[in-house]
């Protein structure tokens, strides 16, 4: 990579810093450029410190990075904050001298961004003439910015266009004295896929998975999900409800499954302790649904709009008893879209809850996507109707059979009654107390995992054979792939394994692997590395060490690198 | 012609002899049969507790939930496929302890469910523990010193929450029962059947001679359409306990309301990847 | 003597300019200072949203706690300890939607604590989604048809369960708030001040003029001790929205019931191992 | 042993089995002997199948037995489902010749048990008449059984004593043309301890712990340790309070310890499911809370009134991300009383939850406890008062320091305030979105389990240096020992570890002893072995099988016994 710049954009939550943010990455995208947008919020609708980092590069990106090239301090505050970060050679746009910290540093340019924007018409298009600073700072032509506006204006009003434009023509002026250290000559060429939030790539994947009906209860970072479905909702044949609780959010699911759609619910860690109790019910109950846990740090309440990745032990064992699930934990946009699709299929096709595991930065943050997201032509029906059966009224919801599948009919489609219960019950769905028939249903159950392993597919793997293995699951990809690659860089024998399919486990595919590889390191979101524990308990292989981090904010490649180094050492 | 033996189901009951659950249980038999309603066209959903069992015990299509989520469950089926009949057995624990904040928001969203809450002011199958429905000073064995809480109301609150259905029933009233729950059925939107019920087993304060001596049918002159009287009825001011309906107004249903189920139930469609052929490519422009 | 100063608290303030919930904020200071209650003698509990923020932001003992449970975390202590003095903030997501099984249930108790619900009619933490008290066909990025649901209405829902102090205020009606705050502490049991209160970034619908427009302090002749006519009141007939005490009637709170807790709150016991000897050799005889 | 029978008595719920079993033990054990009453009974009120299983023996007996000596079939269902099991040589007691199955069998005996109860004075002296005819089948003096009854009726009436006098002399007089196979000299030494079910005993650690709250939901198999807790409550400052639903119990228990009293709760796995989220707030604002589980199976609403073991693994990991908590799985009633006292204490001195495991077996089930159960002399506060401060009004709950606990004052008890949040918070309790402060936060909480694991005791080592070790968790105590006797006596070198404190896991004391061990075996109430996962993933060590029961029935010992053996060939 030739071009690898970060910018940071911050001030108070609502100044519109990701409007800057947008503005700029969908320009460099526009060119060809690969772009990662992360989101770094509070939970406050006004006032105290947002930022957003949009890393720039000609090479694919998919994590933040340390480095701080150039920053936009739409306040004091982040100047302050981030003014550290900043590199050697880096600048800061601030908008006025308020006599104190900001402009006595070097690194400092001031520019007018209210005034300009006042001067182009409006006070709110003040990030506009801070996003045509930026750009301009950073060599992109004009035309490319304009064109953006124009997308973005010309179904709203001739006049915000104009003002756009010209606001746009201001913040490139304010930056003509200045050279910006890490500015370049822009080739264009064309865009590279298109400009996706992790979100936007879940709501997507319920549609190709057929998803109809989807209720929920507000909660970060889960909402932008449903936001999603909603938006879209209007083309496609979907209702989605805002539950009372989430209580409610996941038996409507389970209703509406029983009853013959394929649906889906999603939540943060605090609602999904709530499903918990749900969850089982459509175990027994043998009920397909999906949820969506979109992890934030906790516990309880937590850092609401932060990110982590403290839930994969929680989930794989959530609810009483035990029973077969799904989690899957989708590490990229693209990954997110074919995991929630395939999501919904296996758990249709094996009667049993999928639960998938994204996060606040795979959520919130804007990545370039260059695979096609493309929907299966057909959804396949793993539902039976009267014509199935021989005689529908001897119809039995949970009949025995080794594949521990039976064949399900819906309620109210033809003369087959359907009859389930939360109880153990036996093959007709009546509540059993007989011990031999508890325990062939609760075998019946566990039979499926025989095929539903099958059905797992094997961690990526980068660089195979290599001596150190760093190993990720979910949203850590991106930052492990590149660590992966700068210690190659640096000489050091190393390779990636990447886990999207988490359970069932596969313990063959990991095993064999994890022979082969001297040592191996975890990185997770989490204190206590539950990938490596899960690794240990299923294939009897400790990890070396764990590159772990839990206060909230993504991980870059650099730390990873520094960590395994000093491991090394 | 559908009679009350094509709900005879073959699954031996579990309640004690002497239950109220039968008399709802036959009088649930027979509207359905007045209504010919064959039991493939029903659901009925239930949580947990012994009024829940019901569905075990007559013919249909059914969903023996979790304890207190039966209305979450039968709204996320009727959304899903609005064509089917929906009833609903619960208890007072299900529906007004555990269930208490989903029967609260199903009547606000006015989901087309006839619910029958099976009200023996007691926990029957946990044994005897006081329910919200269980009147001040009640003694139980887990409430020695007697209840201390005010009794739940649940046609009160179901008015004050705007129900268009509300009606009183007692189980050994089979005629009257019978007609309620036809009419409830009927009703489209929400409807509460509030049903008084004797335990044997466990309440010895709310006998069937109790309730023999205070129920009597609501007085003809009664206007079931003024929402004031219907509260007014329901705080009591006497002993009498008033049967049958009390409120009753019809409005557009939960799922009359979602527009994308005016043309054919969810379940009816197919699956068309042609529709996502543009969001699919869509993201930031 | 207590100062509105005593309770200023140094953290930062999180919510917008010009929302409703500073009047609310500055009213409860005056009325806690009016009663003289010093900040290390009260207790605070709230759940989770904007709302649920408020103890921050005046100095007291508080217990922010989790979304929708303030009522059990503050039954609980105040069990324990029924000698603090217990507020509840809440929000109308967090005390009618999340939280809605455990407000039916707290004024079932009559608990002694006082709960301020700050009523913005929409989630204003989550940006902006329909709340239980959104009116039907609001707007909401969510609810981009229209909410379709019956909007919550907390005073009729709390009368029907027979609450003993049911009162309604605005927040840019400061004065009147007070009073209204000190009057619930002052009332023994459950105390439910329903507060209106614009949110100037989520709801374009309630907004600071449309409630100027509506309220009006309860007419002079309102017998707040005649239930029937405090929940005609709530029921509303016409546009406006009566603010003021709808019911009042003070009865036994639910520590006040607990035999045990006569002589002192269950914290000032010492533990007493002679207490358990004879049941420490008990079981089957 | 030398006397080892057993004696099962079966009927419709609401005949009174129970009631005939309980006279007979309390007959046993008044002479010395050791016995064990295990309950099978289905959710529901009247009619079914339910029986118990009395054994009886001259030594310790802590598991129920396949073998069946004598059956009282109250109902003609309970001899026809259990007359298989009876011993040649076993008899059976019947009420009346139906002219079917029964009395065609030569090892069934009419009794008339209805009709002289009537001639005795009233149709429910049944159970006594029942009780008599047994007692008198294995040889107990009459005066014992009258002793009994009088101890049971002297507080009632006069009348109903001398009836029930009446009923057991017809009882006996009903046995006298028979002599069973398996009679024996009563030699009367003095009663062993006494005779005490797990939830009574929970009940007792709870007031040994100060408990002096708890609020809950009723829930099978939980229900009974609150029902102990209302009965004995008079006597102390404890304060019992039925709940709505289960987030409001263990959200009351969790304000009623913030105000500084213990509290607890106990469910079953379904609850739990729905305290799943206050579990996270308890630890997250450092409230010290105990929540006990009595397990049964699932998922959802499973078999009410069954016995299992297989919510270990989702306690360990309930709610989301990390923090502290204690799990502990008591054997016995003494064990029971011991570590729920200890609970109380632990969760109270670290300022975190503890969740206790026990199960429907466990709770239902009447052992004889020959240790004394002592309540501590005193209770340490670990709270502190204005007096312990500096100055009060600076006070600040969440105070870093090495060891993670910081000094708890309570609200309204000075001039200290004391302010907690869900949210990630400052020492202070204000909600924080600090970085920094996040780590240290969480970190602090972590930080305890280094003192915690030290409060943690090593597993109970049967047999130590063994070469086969059989593992048991909580209630499969008393089955696994046994095995380990009998195997030892067939000549296998067998020993046995069992485990009450189960988390903080003691990675060091398992490993070391495991180690040593040629093979180990685990021995569970659950499908996938949780417990011996949880030690590959602690210790490295993996279990060479597992023996499992999931029906919803405890284990006995010849299960055990005849499955390793199997495995061993
Ligand atoms: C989450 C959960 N909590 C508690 C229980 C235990 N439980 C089963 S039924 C019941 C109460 C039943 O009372 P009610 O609803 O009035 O029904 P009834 O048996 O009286 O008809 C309870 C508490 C449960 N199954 N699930
Ligand atoms: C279990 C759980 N579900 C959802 C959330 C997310 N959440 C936080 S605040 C809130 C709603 C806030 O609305 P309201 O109670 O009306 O308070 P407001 O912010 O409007 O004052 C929600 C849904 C949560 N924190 N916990
Ligand atoms: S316990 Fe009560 S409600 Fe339940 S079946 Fe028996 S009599 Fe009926
Ligand atoms: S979002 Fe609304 S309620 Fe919240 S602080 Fe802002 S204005 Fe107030
Ligand atoms: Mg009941
Ligand atoms: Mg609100």
């Amino acid at each position: 990579m030739t071009v690898d710049i970060s910018v940071l954009i911050g001030g108070e939550a609502g100044q519109g810093i990701q409007t800057v943010g947008l503005l700029m990455a969908r320009t460099c995208h526009r060119a060809g450029l690969y772009v990662i947008v992360v989101n770094d919020f509070e939970s406050r609708i006004r006032g105290g410190h947002s930022f957003i980092q949009l890393r720039i590069s000609d090479g694919p990106v998919h994590a933040p990075t340390q480095d701080l090239h150039l920053m936009v301090a739409l306040d004091e505050r982040t100047y302050r904050l981030h003014q550290s970060d900043l590199q050697e050679g880096g600048l800061a746009l601030i908008p006025k001298d308020d006599g104190d910290t900001m402009v006595q540093h070097h690194q400092c340019k001031i520019v007018d961004f209210a005034g300009l924007a006042q001067k182009a018409g409006n006070k709110i298009l003040s990030n506009t003439v801070a996003a045509g600073t930026c750009l301009a700072l950073i060599g992109a032509p004009f035309d490319l910015f304009e064109n953006v506006l124009k997308t973005t204006f010309e179904q709203v009003e001739e006049k915000r266009l104009a003002q756009n434009v010209q606001a746009a023509q201001y913040g490139y002026a304010a930056a003509e004295e200045h050279t910006f250290r890490w500015s370049w000559r822009w080739d264009r060429t064309s865009p590279k896929g298109r400009l996706i939030d992790g979100a936007h790539a879940v709501a997507l994947g319920a549609l190709a998975g057929d998803c109809r009906f989807s209720a929920f209860y507000p909660m970060s970072p889960a909402t932008g999900i449903i936001q999603r479905l909603v938006d879209m909702a209007a083309a496609v044949p979907l209702v989605v409800e805002q539950a009372e609780d989430e209580l409610a959010a996941v038996n409507m699911v389970i209703g509406a499954a029983f009853a013959g759609v394929r649906a889906m619910t999603a939540t943060s860690g605090g609602g999904f302790s709530l499903m918990t109790e749900g969850l089982g019910l459509a175990a027994i109950t043998e009920t397909p649904i999906v949820i969506v846990n979109a992890q934030r740090p906790g516990p309880a309440t937590g850092l609401p709009t932060r990110t982590a990745q403290a839930d994969l032990q929680f989930v794989i064992h959530a609810s009483q008893d035990e029973f077969p699930r799904f989690v899957f934990a989708p590490g990229t946009p693209f990954e997110a879209f074919t995991v929630t699709a395939r999501a919904f299929e296996l758990s249709d096709r094996f009667q049993v809850p999928a639960v998938i595991l994204v996060d606040q930065f795979l959520n919130d943050s804007i990545f370039v996507a260059e695979e096609a997201f493309e929907a299966p032509e057909a959804a396949r029906p793993f539902t039976i109707t009267d014509g199935d059966l021989d005689d529908p009224t001897l119809y039995r919801r949970y009949a025995l059979n080794d594949s521990g599948i039976s064949p399900r009919a819906l309620p109210c489609r033809g003369l087959a009654r359907v009859k389930v219960c939360s109880d153990e019950h036996d093959e007709a769905g009546h509540i059993t107390e007989d011990a031999a028939i508890r325990d062939a249903m609760a075998g019946k159950r566990h039979a499926k995992y025989q095929a539903m392993r099958e059905q797992i597919r094997p961690p990526e793997v980068i660089h195979a054979g290599s001596d150190i293995v760093l190993i990720s699951w979910g949203s850590m990809r991106g930052a492990m792939i590149e660590a992966v690659n700068q210690l190659r860089a640096d000489g050091i024998n190393c390779g990636g394994l990447h886990m999207i399919d988490l359970w069932p486990f596969p313990d063959a595919a990991m095993g064999e692997i994890l022979e082969k590889a001297a040592q191996f390191f975890v990185v997770e979101q989490n204190r206590t590395a539950q990938l490596g524990q899960l690794i240990r308990q299923q294939t009897g292989y400790r990890y070396a060490d764990a590159v772990l981090k839990t206060n909230g904010r993504p991980m870059c490649a650099g730390e990873i690198t520094e960590a395994i180094k000093t491991k090394l050492k | 012609m559908v009679s009350i033996n094509d709900y005879h189901s073959d699954y031996p009951n579990h309640w004690c002899p002497g239950c109220g659950n039968f008399g709802i249980l036959e009088a649930m038999k027979a509207a359905l049969a007045a209504l010919e309603l064959p039991p493939e066209k029903i659901l009925i959903v239930s949580g947990i507790g012994q009024a829940a069992k019901t569905p075990h015990f007559l013919e249909c299509n059914y969903f023996h939930s979790l304890h207190g989520r039966a209305l979450p469950i039968a709204t996320g089926a009727k959304i899903a496929n609005h064509h089917m009949t929906v009833l609903v057995n619960t208890g007072d624990g299900d529906c007004y302890g555990e269930g208490g904040n989903h029967f609260m928001h199903a009547i606000r969203r006015n989901i087309d469910v006839t619910v029958l809450a099976h009200n023996n002011r007691v926990y029957g199958l946990t044994k005897g523990q006081a329910s919200p429905t269980s009147m001040e000073g009640m003694q139980t064995k887990i409430q020695p010193g007697g209840v201390i809480m005010g009794a739940f109301n649940p046609l009160a609150v179901a008015l004050s929450l705007g129900a268009g259905f509300v009606a009183r029933g007692f189980s050994s009233d089979g005629d009257q029962l019978r007609d309620l729950i036809q009419a409830g059925i009927r009703h489209r939107g929400f409807a509460l059947i509030d049903i008084m019920q004797p335990c044997v087993s466990f309440n010895q304060v709310n006998t069937h001679k109790w309730y023999k001596d205070r129920i009597a049918p609501i007085e003809e002159n009664h206007d079931e359409t003024d929402r004031i009287s219907a509260v007014r009825l329901s705080l009591g001011t006497d002993d009498r306990i008033p049967t049958g309906i009390y409120y009753r107004r019809e409005s557009p249903s939960y799922t009359d309301r979602i527009d994308k189920l005016k043309d054919k139930p969810l379940t009816d469609h197919r699956y068309r990847p042609e529709l996502l052929k543009a969001l699919l490519t869509d993201g930031y422009p």
